[in-house]
């Protein structure tokens, strides 16, 4: 929480509304463009009422084409802008990933700093609202293995809103992920004004003993939900919001681990392959003499996101799952 | 570039009607047939009892037009989610219809007999596709032809392009049909492109691109029905754009109060598919009140019908989410099926 | 090895066209296209004398679009047909997965079983050959993270024409990526006329009790040499040839992890997301028990792979660097 | 459709010619200093003191012509692999270019100022960058613009669609140079596409479209400029079809006896760019051998300094590898760096 600055009680959309409003008041080099962003405010109102306030130089909708967007928005910050490009939902960033695994964080590196890509790209991602097929998608491991970029998924409006601003400061390209579930699922109070949280830093959001649930993003409510159950019963359990996936914070969640002994990891991608992996490997690797259970993750299937909504929730972790790994880690 | 008509706005024939009159009648019926559904299909929306639905209103004739020429257990159509009158028309079952845009599984493939891939929601995936398809049913020697439809907005997308080249380089037997509804969600073809005319683009792959009134349906017909013939001849694809609108908001979820006035919308409407083409049926003496009322009646019957046999579809079960993943089940999806079945993961 | 068969000692560029000529030649529904694999043969020579063989509507060539290679194949295979299609290098698939992560593997779920797609996508892929930029990329993490899809990437001639083999009989969607180093960099006995090799096993290549090496493709032979100049220490290592990396034969890594008490994952991939991350993750899981010593992970840098030749060789693993991480867990 | 020339392949003047004498020489200059660096590359690339090359002997025309409209500091250049005379011409010192070739990091990124960016290994990735840095130097109000280079095999993909048409919405100040050499590797351009001219997709895009004699320096000139004022004007993208030929194979490790012969390339060769030009300055009696010698001795200097140049820079380092991944070092990189430099990971 900042200190001294009004709050008000937004939800998370608002928050990341409110940051674009302010990136684009305070730098002149921010443009902000996707589909659907200018005239409609995007599909789910995050650039609401920019466009009249700004302008339809800097808040503008562009043509129906990812990849077209990503380049153009490569182009863009290369030649000297900031641009925030949103893409519709983060299941359609597959388009664009030849821009992204090409270019995006490779420019630098092979210019040797002569052109840069200050560049945000933002799009909603997730389950658990009934979007058919690649809408509820959570393809964060892909882009935490593309070279060069950072990964930040918030995990409340407060946390969204000072990391967006962060992001569109970086002088590197970062994917900023917004947990749908979250957009209008969770209000709290966020600090007025212009604010930035740190970038890289795992945080923990609740102190505990007994095992570490680690998660980002759309789990990490999840996961309280779980540690709020396991209180009940008078089991502890830590609750870290990772927050940045790249550069990953492993200090933070090596320490905890050394604390519990035991670690839950939670995502809603498909389990194989997903950033939870990377999580495990870290772990398996530095904190292994720590540890006295099996690293669990808890995850999507090996399967594609449900496109049937009856069963989608079948899919998406759930504090009841989280709760049976938690089990098996403390009865190990 | 002109563009195909073959009636007024108000039905009336410009020039001769290369149709027979059960050819008029049934394609006034395939129209009908999907208003009814559409009609009918947002009204369950509201009940709750479908998800997300995206209407077709007013584009019926773009589709309908398209799906009279092919045979579906020898044709193939690749539909993008908007083409649920092409599905119609083509022999998709009501029932699986309503199924499937309640994502329920068991709407969600086409009988054997109906080569009709499922929805398309990434947009413009469906072309090269659509390509490979055409392209392999000419290689197995089959007298067949494929359809894709797109929208306008979709034709940005670099799929388009990559999908219309290989039609054209392979001569593949296919119908590519862009519904120019004047817009992609909030932003209107305008802005999507500079060009004018979208069958244009089909000069930069050196195939024929027509465009046609779209809400015409004498006109998409004959334009579909050649388009196909040059395709089983083996001369390759043709590009169509149909002119039409997109009277109805994006999908059920969607506010268009947010990007356009009620105005454009009026206009069209009166430029409706269907009252065209009724127009017409009357004024070659086909068809009266009586027929009209016989047809709702019958519409109306053969809709509650699907709707019951779509409830009667048993609740997906959880498990399924993990089946039909590869022909076999491999060790990772059998140990998530045992835990959502009630054992241990 | 397979019994009773003539063998000849042929490169592994040339065991793979072996096997496309055989596939072609015993079934009429296969096609093989790509960019430059009709006239020319492949840029690797892969497809060298098929289309004078089998004619241009089964060997062809395509225009230079990796989505459109790619969707056409999954059109072709969804009408019934059996395509294997060449992406020129594996850091050209970048333009597809689009295709990849939204139809590939998904379609047979979404429809039920009502459409399928028996398609085989060939690539080289890796560094060592001073190929620039995207050329030397490794990108299996990225395939292996797509639901309903299997990915194989084999390690000698005899284990990768018997695998494509089995990849073009198998109903479902298969990649098959081939080190580039090791296509004329090993030559070895191949067995004659057509063969399969099961799909989903990992093989010990090397028997050892000290600690284990996990490595697929050209890593394979880097854990070899490592082991071989570990044995004249008299140090045993166990080499482990993942070989199939979706679906993951796990039982066979845990089996040996916990013979040996120690694993070192060696990849030439980005370390963070790489493959390898999900081996870990598994070992960290299923074998804890049995770990003596951290999971390390021997990879690529958190960089892209170097453009620059001079210092490309610093970027891949090789024995030296498989050998400090052996140290490192044996010491530990 | 028309193909701009103002030379016969003699050189000898078809219409008026409009540039000054001054330009004249200093295209020709031009040209012979880019065929200079092609042809001493290849043997250095034969001694092994360059990696892969790909040369562009026959297209120096195509490339120069459109590099001479720009100011290195001013304008932008996005040039694929091939095009080593377009950022010759553009002000990329010799060295640098050997150096690049050479996958030297001290050859990768040009000086601050030149606005060039690195080669383009993945094909066609580079025209929707350049449609966004030519709107970004428009939405900064600077009167510079940007000009991409791509092959006729890169028409193909996606992205040459998408960047067109992003162009094009955003009148871009943007020249899009597709150079059509007849090959992408081994397939011809009538495999790549079904259309006769590549300059014909300007008009799926509402731009204009021009095809030239890629051959003829002052034609390619003469179009580029106008280009570049219609661009600066405000008026947004233009396409332009460099028609040529790739005289030489793909890069130095390509065998092109696999897929084509001679003979097509021998015809080519009496169309030779650099011929035809000189043939112009000696029918306007602007050149003779005197000046040719001399010519070839500065240009002979020239690379030769630039070699030597180009063999001071420093061995790469192995940390340099995870240097400038991000602005600041992150604890992974440094890690690896730390442990690349001596230490331990
Ligand atoms: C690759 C991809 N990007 C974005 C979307 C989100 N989206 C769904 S429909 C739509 C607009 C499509 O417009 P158009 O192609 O004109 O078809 P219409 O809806 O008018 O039928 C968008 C942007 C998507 N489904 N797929
Ligand atoms: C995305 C991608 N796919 C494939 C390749 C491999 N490749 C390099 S050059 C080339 C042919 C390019 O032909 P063209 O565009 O005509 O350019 P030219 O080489 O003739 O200048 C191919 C297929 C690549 N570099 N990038
Ligand atoms: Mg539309
Ligand atoms: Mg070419």
């Amino acid at each position: 929480m900042i200190a001294e600055r009004g709050t008000r009680i937004i939800n998370l959309v608002q928050a990341v509304n409110e940051a674009l409003d302010l990136a684009l008041e305070r730098d002149p080099r921010v443009v902000l463009f996707g589909e659907d962003v200018g005239k409609m405010g995007g599909v789910f109102r995050a650039s609401d009422g920019l466009q009249p306030k700004y302008g339809d130089k800097r808040v503008f909708d562009t043509p129906l084409a990812e990849s077209g967007i990503v380049g153009f928005a490569i182009g863009m910050a290369m030649a000297g802008l900031r641009p925030v490009a949103e893409i519709q939902f983060a299941g359609f960033l597959y388009p664009a990933l030849d821009q992204i695994l090409s270019h995006l964080g490779r420019m630098r590196h092979r210019t040797r700093g002569r052109f840069t890509i200050p560049l945000v790209i933002r799009a909603p991602y997730g389950g658990g609202v009934k979007t058919p097929e690649q809408h509820a998608d959570s393809p964060e491991a892909i882009l935490c293995h593309v070279p060069g970029v950072k990964v930040i998924i918030p995990s409340s409006p407060e946390r969204a809103k000072g990391l967006l601003l962060s992001a569109i400061e970086d002088p590197d390209p970062v994917f900023f992920l917004e947990a749908i579930k979250l957009y209008r699922g969770v209000k709290a109070e966020v600090p007025e004004g212009y604010y930035t949280l740190p970038i890289g830093k795992a945080r923990v959001v609740r102190e505990g003993s007994a095992a570490t649930l680690i998660a980002y993003g759309g789990m990490v409510e999840v996961c309280q939900k779980a540690a709020e159950v396991a209180a009940r019963e008078g089991v502890e359990l830590e609750v870290i919001d990772v927050e940045t996936l790249v550069p990953l914070d492993t200090p933070t969640l090596v320490e905890s681990v050394a604390k519990t002994g035991r670690a839950v990891v939670v995502y809603e991608a498909m389990r194989t392959g997903g950033f939870g992996a990377e999580i495990a490997a870290r772990l398996a690797e530095e904190a292994l003499d720590y540890l006295e259970a099996p690293i669990v993750r808890v995850a999507g299937w090996d399967a594609p996101y449900p496109p049937f909504s009856a069963v989608e929730n079948f899919y998406r972790p759930d504090a009841k799952r989280v709760l049976e790994a938690v089990r098996q880690v403390l009865t190990h | 570039m002109d563009t195909v008509r073959y009636l007024d706005d108000d039905g009336k024939p410009l020039r001769d009607i290369p149709l027979s009159e059960e050819e008029l009648l049934a394609g006034y019926r395939a129209l009908r047939r999907a208003r009814h559904f559409d009609e009918r299909a947002l009204v369950l929306q509201r009940q709750g009892r479908l998800g997300v639905y995206p209407p077709f209103r007013g584009q019926e004739a773009a589709q309908v037009g398209v799906a009279l020429c092919l045979e579906p257990s020898r044709d193939w159509l690749l539909p993008s989610y908007r083409e649920t009158a092409a599905a119609i028309t083509f022999g998709m079952p009501l029932s699986k219809l309503i199924l499937s845009w309640r994502a329920d599984p068991a709407g969600w493939g086409a009988p054997p007999e109906v080569n009709m891939v499922q929805f398309y929601i990434p947009i413009a995936t469906q072309v090269p596709q659509a390509a490979g398809v055409a392209h392999a049913l000419r290689l197995q020697g089959k007298d067949a032809v494929a359809a894709v439809f797109i929208g306008d907005g979709g034709t940005s997308e670099g799929d388009f392009h990559e999908g219309l080249n290989f039609a054209s380089v392979f001569d593949a037997p296919l119908l590519v049909v862009v519904q120019n509804n004047g817009w992609a969600i909030s932003v209107p073809t305008q802005k999507q492109m500079k060009v004018q005319r979208i069958a244009l683009k089909a000069q930069g792959y050196g195939i024929p691109g027509v465009t046609v009134d779209g809400n015409d349906l004498v006109a998409v017909w004959t334009v579909a029905r050649k388009a196909a013939a040059r395709a089983r001849a083996g001369e390759g694809p043709t590009l169509i754009e149909a002119l039409t609108y997109r009277v109805a908001p994006h999908t059920s979820s969607d506010d268009p109060g947010r990007y356009r006035t009620e105005d454009e919308a009026e206009a069209w409407k009166k430029r409706d598919p269907i009252d065209r083409m009724r127009g017409c049926l009357l004024h070659l003496g086909l068809w009266d009140e009586e027929k009209e009322r016989a047809l709702s009646e019958e519409l109306e019957a053969e809709f509650v019908a699907a709707v019951e046999e779509a409830d009667k579809a048993s609740e997906p079960r959880p498990w399924e989410i993990v089946e039909q993943v590869y022909a076999e089940m491999q060790p990772d999806q059998q140990a998530a099926w045992n835990y959502l079945h009630g054992g241990e993961a």
